[in-house]
């Protein structure tokens, strides 16, 4: 296909992602005390959560940077506990981190490069153009190197970098933060877009919950390692109660 | 008889050796060490000393002072040794010594060619091979005398084995009213000789001293060669040694070398039944005028053993030894300790060395015997 | 619960530099010698610990100092100068030598400032072997026994005597560390940026940590030379500089008690090995040795007697997760 | 009046009868090529909330990173006016910005990440300390004191920010947004009379931002403090500050109050865009 | 003098020779290899073992090559493996470790004695217009300019190049792109000591084989590394040709005594010009 994305073989509805009771941590320290949560194909789940809660100790468990001490999680009906973070990118797991994580000595091309790194060559190099027009800030800065772009700008790269694995499952650690409002509505708008269009599954941790839960289909609430709420985005973000007691604002 | 402080047995004497066993210098620890060793096994097999057997323990001090003096104290403290035996080095042997002295342990046989050993002389220090000022002196009047050279240059190690040569060089053509004309230097295992061979060859010398060993030597020939240039070369005395001779392989150049002793590969008998037993003890080694230090020091110390009677101690040692002279060692000069007070080589005990000549990858004597500038 | 300068953890180590000073003074001889040694050396790998496990600075310009500070004292009490005047002098000397080292190269970092302080090790190396009669040339120079007092010091006395030096400084590495100086230090390790907007002046900052490590190591080499009584030109060697970095990363970065290890380990082991009769291959194993620690105890042997690491400086500086 | 001349600041400070804290006139910064800011000057009021505002790249890091002289502008001014007088901030370095009384944080986190929240403060009270090399060593009692005084204070500004539950543990390991706090704690400890925050409030959720700004005013009220802020949270922006300077593509494009640019158009279309981000909440 | 500045060129490679695998294997896994010049050591006394026996020529190399290949590995399997993602001097220092082992090794194996490797080039002196070179100092400076060549293009222009850097740069990150990073380091770790089996083939005709034959050359490879960049191919043969050179020169016209330091001055005051090396671009550290 000309945009180098392909259909996926899992059908909608069926759950893409399942975690079952997942604990993890670091070191002696436990992080998450059973998590369970369930992501449907071509679906956009966000989590929510106040700071510390363990949003971001989840993404590593789910990516294969942490160990998972109990529980399962599955993924298109294989285990990804404990498995290498770079087999799960091949089986189609993408995680972008929070605090960005671009290789800043090197060129805003070199990273997307590497963003398809497990990806014929061929494909990639066709599909930086048509990712980066969601992102023209970067297309102007294609040959700089990545630790010159302003803090918003290794933003979009992390993103973009992430979309060019052309994952199955996407996971994003707080994508706006620190992105400009009119920004951080063309990334969420486009996300759903690629979504829609690529039937690309999403789960996305955002402090912003106004416009997470906006684009989500369901939200998770979080607190100090265990799932406190989850339901259809729209009921979470239509229950005053809710925002007050979790959500702020 | 049994003195264990002193490390007499009934029938086990124990001396002790530190030697550089790693680093740059191993080659050499390995040589001595196993020199005396192959003297010392010989001497065994015949009954040993008045019934006692020899036993050498040798430590590794990387040539470094710190860690001789560590080795001397364990030698005497835990292993209690006789005396020390074949020490080579200057700084090693000196800071060994500030130690060993203080406990009356002589050492016996000190290998090191540096006229700083022995001078000012050191009570119980027993220096062994000519100095440094015989042989480079030596090569000089040679020179200057039976070669005619007019311009002499020289080529020398960076260190305290190479730069006193090149000052005694300095000093001794004063002597003839010369000089230099052109002095290079390098540092140990340098890659590349080429601007120092370029440098020495633009002077257009008729002999060049060269104080480099081993494989620096080799690279000047090559070096040399590469410049379309066959000088006449006098070689430090460690070149006299058959591995140094089978990596030069042929050359066009003369090289004249001092040897301490007679040749490895002439008809010294004693030297040639030496070598038998060495090659059956250390099949892997290569017979070398370095093995004949150790031959020379275990020699050295099994006269001041046989002269220190059937009930020795350190003391009757010291005795015998300061009473040592021309001790015929049978493999070169013979050994003399005069008097601490009789000068700069009271505590050197040959001061001779002979001149040999490449021929046929072979180093033969020049036939003049052993020259002695020094004349004590 | 981690806590920087806490000075409470220092009972234990304090108990175990008593048993490191005293013990040997029952046996005397190669063990005290060796001891001795080791407290000598500690001395440099404080000094290299303040520089590079609390500042990052690479510095291989150790070997300098301590040649500095050995020589110093060696010509100084050849002069008759009394030893601790000249200790003293050699150690003020090292120092300057090392402020004036470390301007030029303030600017550079890591591998860079490392291989460039390299640079002063091989220079000085040739200095001093054309230092004729001053230094004694390439054949290095005999150097007096201690003496104190006018009375000569015997061994016992002199480790003494060294255990004392080690003490004060080992007091004054505390202080330092426990200051605006040590946390300053930390903070450049942390962050030049950060330190900077904090108003930290990091260059006079790296020119103190630069001037206490010059002097602690060139203590060291004032204390070495009349231990050994011999000093040549190989003081200057690359090997010198290495080990005392060496020391520093077994014994555990920005740790003090890890300084002592360090030292224990680079300068003790291969002796023990030797007294154990492994002469033979003394280096590997002791390569091995390193090896494995490192592979093991990443963070230094201090870890082994974990609360007396200072948090924070034994962590490693990369991105982690 | 309108925005664009508000941008006349010397005229209105002279009219509201106080001369600027902080006052940028022409500065220019160029990276090999790239403007990445361009002739800029505003002036920031003491005692007030000023933030700076801009899309993505629009120079208000490079901005800030002039002032606090990490960069060196090819050109402009830059003066900060204190008690002790008028500073031309190009004559200064980094390091002695920050006695000048500016403190900042920075966008990407420079925490020194290997040690406890606690020394990460006191390192910052480095400052108040005098005591020499001497004194230190020898431990002298003003050593002691200054130790005393300081870990003392480290704690209070802890307790103020309520970081006093983290003070020991380790940086590296608390979540992002604990980590932010610990920034501005530090910057705090410095006791500044301007302080200059990137993103204070990037990674934290509506609440926590709103308890943010509510430290922030509260900040400045005991201290008098000046802030200048850079954003791109609108529910902060919009809420605290007292003026706003918009950039962008390295230059100025307006300023104003927080009314004003809220619906300034030319602000609409470079940076709020017509969605929820951009709308105060 | 001209004849100075080319055994200096010649020289010079040699060190850019040593100074390539060291660049490369930092580049990608961010360790100081101390022990680099020791496996080439190896390497070339593994040549002459190979050589001894009476293999061809072409097998000698060959094998000497996937001798390299498999040091490489090894060493990377068991030991480096464990620094991944940790601070430079733990890694650099362990090397140390190697170093020791290495040499105690070679001399277990192949003894204290020196021994000879012949030249994989014709020695016969060229004249050119009154300079001397040998076709060994020729060979050596082709050889190193080809790698040097390769290995530039290799991480500027390969995916797998890149990923090298971005493994070294950000070990987690790179994970993240589905780099392997495992195998990423084995493959830097086999292709650096490649280098030093070639390194060890072609020094060892000049320096002989021994166990010490690394020593003096790797203080000048280290200078040569940094004084490029650490990160740049072509600034490690540009940084092992001003330190040849400049340290012929002083042989040739100041004293030869200072042979050895005169060049670490040269480089001392470059990278106080230039911080970052000669061709390396400068650390990007934004705030
Ligand atoms: N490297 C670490 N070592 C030890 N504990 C950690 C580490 N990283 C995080 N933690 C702890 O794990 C818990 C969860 O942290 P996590 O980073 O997952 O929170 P978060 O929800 O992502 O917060 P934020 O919104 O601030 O990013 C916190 O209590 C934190 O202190
Ligand atoms: N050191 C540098 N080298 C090259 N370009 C740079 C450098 N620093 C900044 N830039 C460029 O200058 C522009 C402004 O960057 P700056 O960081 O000031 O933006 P910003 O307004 O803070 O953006 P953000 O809101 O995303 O943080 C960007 O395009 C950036 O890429
Ligand atoms: C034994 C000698 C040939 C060399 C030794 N280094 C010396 O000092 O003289
Ligand atoms: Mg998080
Ligand atoms: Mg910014």
């Amino acid at each position: 296909m000309a945009n180098g994305f392909e259909p996926t073989a899992t059908a909608p509805g069926t759950a893409l992602l399942t975690v079952d009771q997942l604990s993890a941590g670091y070191g002696k320290i436990r992080a998450l005390h059973g998590i369970s949560l369930t992501v449907q194909a071509a679906q956009i789940v966000c989590v929510l959560g106040a700071n510390g809660a363990g949003k971001t100790t989840l993404m590593r468990a789910l990516s294969g940077l942490l160990p998972v001490s109990e529980g399962t999680a599955c993924f298109d009906g294989q285990s990804i506990a404990n498995v290498p973070t770079e087999t799960l990118v091949r089986r189609g797991i993408v995680h972008v981190p929070q605090g960005r994580m671009v290789f800043a000595q090197l060129s805003v091309r070199e990273n997307l490069v590497l963003g398809g790194f497990t990806r014929p060559a061929r494909e990639v190099r066709e599909h930086i153009d048509h990712v980066l027009d969601y992102f023209p800030r970067l297309k102007e800065r294609i040959g700089s190197r990545a630790g010159t772009l302003s803090g918003g700008e290794q933003q979009m790269l992390a993103i973009a970098r992430g979309l060019l694995a052309k994952p199955r499952l996407l996971m994003l650690d707080e994508p706006s933060m620190g992105v400009a409002p009119i920004m951080k509505d063309s990334i969420f708008a486009a996300l759903r877009e690629i979504r829609d269009r690529e039937r690309l599954t999403l789960l996305i941790v955002e402090q912003d919950a106004d416009i997470a839960l906006d684009i989500a289909d369901e939200g998770y609430v979080i607190e100090t390692g265990r799932v406190v709420m989850q339901g259809l985005a729209s009921a979470l973000a239509g229950n005053e109660d809710i925002r007050r007691a979790y959500l702020g604002g | 008889f049994e003195n264990k402080a002193q490390g007499i047995s009934a029938n086990e004497i124990v001396l002790g050796s530190s030697q550089p066993m790693t680093g740059t210098l191993a080659y050499m620890g390995k040589a001595v060490d196993e020199g005396i060793r192959t003297y010392f096994d010989i001497v065994n097999q015949q009954g040993g000393v008045h019934g006692r057997t020899i036993k050498l323990i040798t430590y590794d001090d990387e040539l470094k002072p710190a860690k001789s003096v560590a080795n001397a104290k364990l030698l005497v403290e835990r292993d209690k040794v006789l005396g020390m035996i074949g020490n080579i080095g200057h700084a090693t042997n000196i800071s060994a010594y500030s130690y060993s002295s203080t406990k009356g342990v002589p050492t016996i046989g000190a290998l090191s060619i540096s006229d700083l050993t022995s001078s000012p002389p050191r009570e119980m220090l027993y220096v062994l091979p000519s100095p440094q000022s015989t042989e480079t002196a030596a090569y000089i009047d040679y020179a200057v005398q039976e070669l005619k050279a007019k311009k002499i240059a020289m080529l020398y190690q960076n260190d305290g084995w190479g730069k006193p040569a090149y000052d005694i060089a300095v000093k001794q053509l004063d002597s003839h009213g010369m000089q230099l004309v052109e002095a290079q230097s390098f540092e140990r295992f340098a890659t590349d000789l080429t601007s120092q061979v370029f440098k020495l060859k633009e002077s257009q010398p008729d002999v060049v001293v060269v104080y480099a060993l081993g494989q620096e030597a080799v690279q000047f020939f090559r070096a040399a060669e590469k410049l379309g240039w066959t000088p006449t070369v006098f070689g430090a005395g460690g070149l006299n040694d058959p591995k140094f001779v089978e990596l030069l392989g042929n050359t066009p150049s003369q090289l004249y070398v001092a040897s301490y002793y007679d040749a490895v590969e002439g008809d010294n008998p004693a030297i040639q039944s030496f070598f038998e037993h060495y090659k059956k003890l250390y099949p892997n080694s290569a017979p070398s005028s370095t093995a004949l230090m150790g031959y020379s020091a275990a020699a050295v110390a099994v006269e001041a053993l046989e002269r220190a009677g059937p009930e020795p101690s350190r003391e009757k040692v010291i005795a015998a030894l300061n009473g040592m002279t021309e001790f015929d060692q049978k493999i070169g000069p013979a050994i003399t300790f005069q008097a601490l007070d009789a000068g700069p080589y009271s505590r050197r005990g040959q001061t001779g060395i002979a001149l040999m000549q490449l021929k046929d990858q072979k180093f033969t004597p020049l036939g003049s015997g052993y020259i002695d500038p020094v004349q004590r | 619960m981690k806590r920087i300068f806490d000075s409470k953890p220092w009972l234990a180590p304090l108990v175990f530099v008593l048993l490191l000073v005293l013990a040997p003074l029952f046996s005397g001889g190669y063990v005290l010698y060796i001891v001795t040694l080791v407290l000598i050396y500690t001395l440099a790998s404080f000094g290299t610990n303040i520089l590079t496990g609390y500042t990052n600075l690479i510095s291989m310009a150790g070997a300098v100092f301590f040649g500095v500070g050995a020589y110093g004292s060696a010509i100084l009490t050849s002069h008759g100068m009394p030893l601790v005047l000249a200790i003293l002098i050699a150690a003020s000397i090292a120092t300057v030598v090392g402020l004036l080292l470390a301007l030029p190269v303030l600017r550079l970092e890591e591998v860079f400032l490392a291989i460039a302080t390299l640079g002063f090790v091989m220079v000085s190396m040739e200095l001093v072997k054309s230092g004729g009669d001053f230094t004694g040339g390439e054949n290095g120079m005999g150097v007096n026994g201690p003496t104190l007092l006018g009375f000569e010091l015997g061994e016992h006395a002199f480790h003494l005597f060294v255990a004392a030096v080690l003490g004060v400084a080992l007091w004054f590495a505390r202080n330092l560390s426990q200051s605006r100086f040590g946390r300053g230090f930390l903070a450049i390790k942390g962050s030049e940026t950060a330190a900077r907007a904090l108003g930290l002046n990091t260059t006079s900052l790296k020119l103190v940590a630069f001037g206490v490590c010059a002097f602690y190591t060139g203590l060291s080499g004032a204390l070495y030379a009349p231990l050994v009584r011999f000093i040549d030109p190989s003081l200057f060697n690359i090997m010198v500089s290495i080990s005392f970095v060496s020391m520093v990363i077994v014994g555990g970065l920005g740790s003090i008690m890890g300084s002592v290890l360090g030292a224990i380990f680079v300068i003790g082991a291969p002796q023990l090995l030797t007294y154990f009769g492994f002469d033979q291959f003394q280096r590997a194993l002791y390569g091995v040795a390193m090896i494995l620690a490192l592979m093991f105890l990443p963070d230094g042997l201090a870890s082994l007697l974990k609360r007396k690491t200072v948090a924070g400086a034994d962590v490693p500086h990369k991105e982690g997760l | 009046m309108s925005v664009i001349e508000q941008h006349q600041s010397p005229a209105l400070s002279a009219a509201a009868g106080a001369a600027p804290l902080l006052s940028l006139s022409g500065v220019r910064m160029e990276f090999g090529g790239i403007v990445a800011v361009n002739d800029v000057s505003f002036d920031v009021m003491p005692g007030t909330v000023h933030a700076l505002i801009g899309p993505n790249g629009a120079g208000k890091t490079t901005t800030l990173n002039c002032i606090s002289r990490f960069y060196t502008p090819q050109q402009g001014r830059m003066l900060l006016r204190t008690a002790s007088g008028v500073h031309d901030l190009l004559a200064h370095k980094a390091h002695q910005i920050a006695r000048l009384g500016v403190a900042r944080t920075f966008q990407n986190l420079e925490l020194f990440s290997d040690l406890t929240v606690f020394d990460n403060v006191l390192i910052a009270r480095s400052q108040a300390m005098q005591a020499t090399l001497a004194e230190v060593l020898l431990r002298l009692p003003r050593q002691r004191r200054e130790e005393r005084q300081e870990h003392a204070r480290t704690e209070q500004i802890l307790q103020t920010l309520g970081l006093s539950a983290h003070a020991h543990s380790v940086v590296r390991d608390l979540p992002y947004g604990t980590q932010k706090l610990v920034e501005l704690a530090r910057a705090m400890a410095l006791e500044p009379t301007l302080m200059l925050l990137d993103e204070p409030a990037a990674g934290m959720n509506n609440r926590e931002i709103e308890q943010l700004g509510q430290t922030l005013k509260q900040l400045q009220q005991a201290t008098g403090a000046t802030l200048l802020l850079i954003e791109h949270s609108m529910p902060l922006v919009m809420t605290i500050s007292d003026m706003i300077t918009v950039m962008h593509n390295g230059a100025f494009l307006a300023q104003g109050t927080p009314r004003e640019i809220e619906s300034h158009p030319a602000v609409i279309e470079a940076y709020l865009g017509g969605g929820k981000s951009g709308k105060r909440i | 003098m001209l004849q100075m500045i080319v055994s200096g060129i010649a020289l010079g490679a040699i060190y850019g020779l040593i100074a390539l695998g060291i660049v490369m294997v930092f580049k990608a896994t961010g360790i100081l290899n101390f022990a680099h010049g020791e496996a080439a050591m190896l390497s070339a006394f593994m040549a002459y073992t190979l050589m001894v026996s009476g293999l061809p020529i072409w097998a000698v190399v060959l094998l000497t090559l996937l001798f390299g290949a498999a040091l490489g590995m090894v060493i990377e399997r068991f030991i480096i493996r464990r620094f991944i993602g940790k601070a430079l001097l733990s890694s650099a220092i362990c090397t140390l470790g190697l170093f020791l082992v290495f040499g105690d090794l070679a001399i277990w194996i192949w003894g204290k004695d020196t021994q000879e490797l012949p030249s994989l080039f014709p020695n016969a002196p060229i004249d050119i217009g009154g300079v001397i070179v040998s076709g060994q100092d020729l060979g050596v400076v082709l050889v190193c300019a080809i790698l040097a060549a390769v290995l530039f293009g290799f991480f500027r222009f390969t995916r797998l190049g890149i990923a090298m850097q971005a493994t070294m740069e950000n070990p987690v990150a790179a994970r993240l792109m589905g780099i392997p990073i495992k195998r990423i380091y084995a493959l830097a770790w086999g292709i650096s000591h490649v280098i030093a089996a070639i390194a060890g083939l072609l020094i060892a005709p000049m320096t002989f084989v021994h166990f010490s034959m690394m020593q003096h050359a790797l203080h000048f490879a280290f200078a040569a590394a940094v004084l490029g960049g650490i990160g740049s191919m072509p600034g490690a043969l540009l940084g092992g040709v001003i330190i040849g050179v400049s340290s012929n020169l002083t042989g040739a016209y100041v004293s030869s005594a200072w042979k050895d330091a005169v060049p670490f001055i040269v480089m001392l005051a470059i990278l106080i010009l230039r911080p970052q090396g000669l061709l390396a671009r400068k650390h990007i550290k934004k705030v």
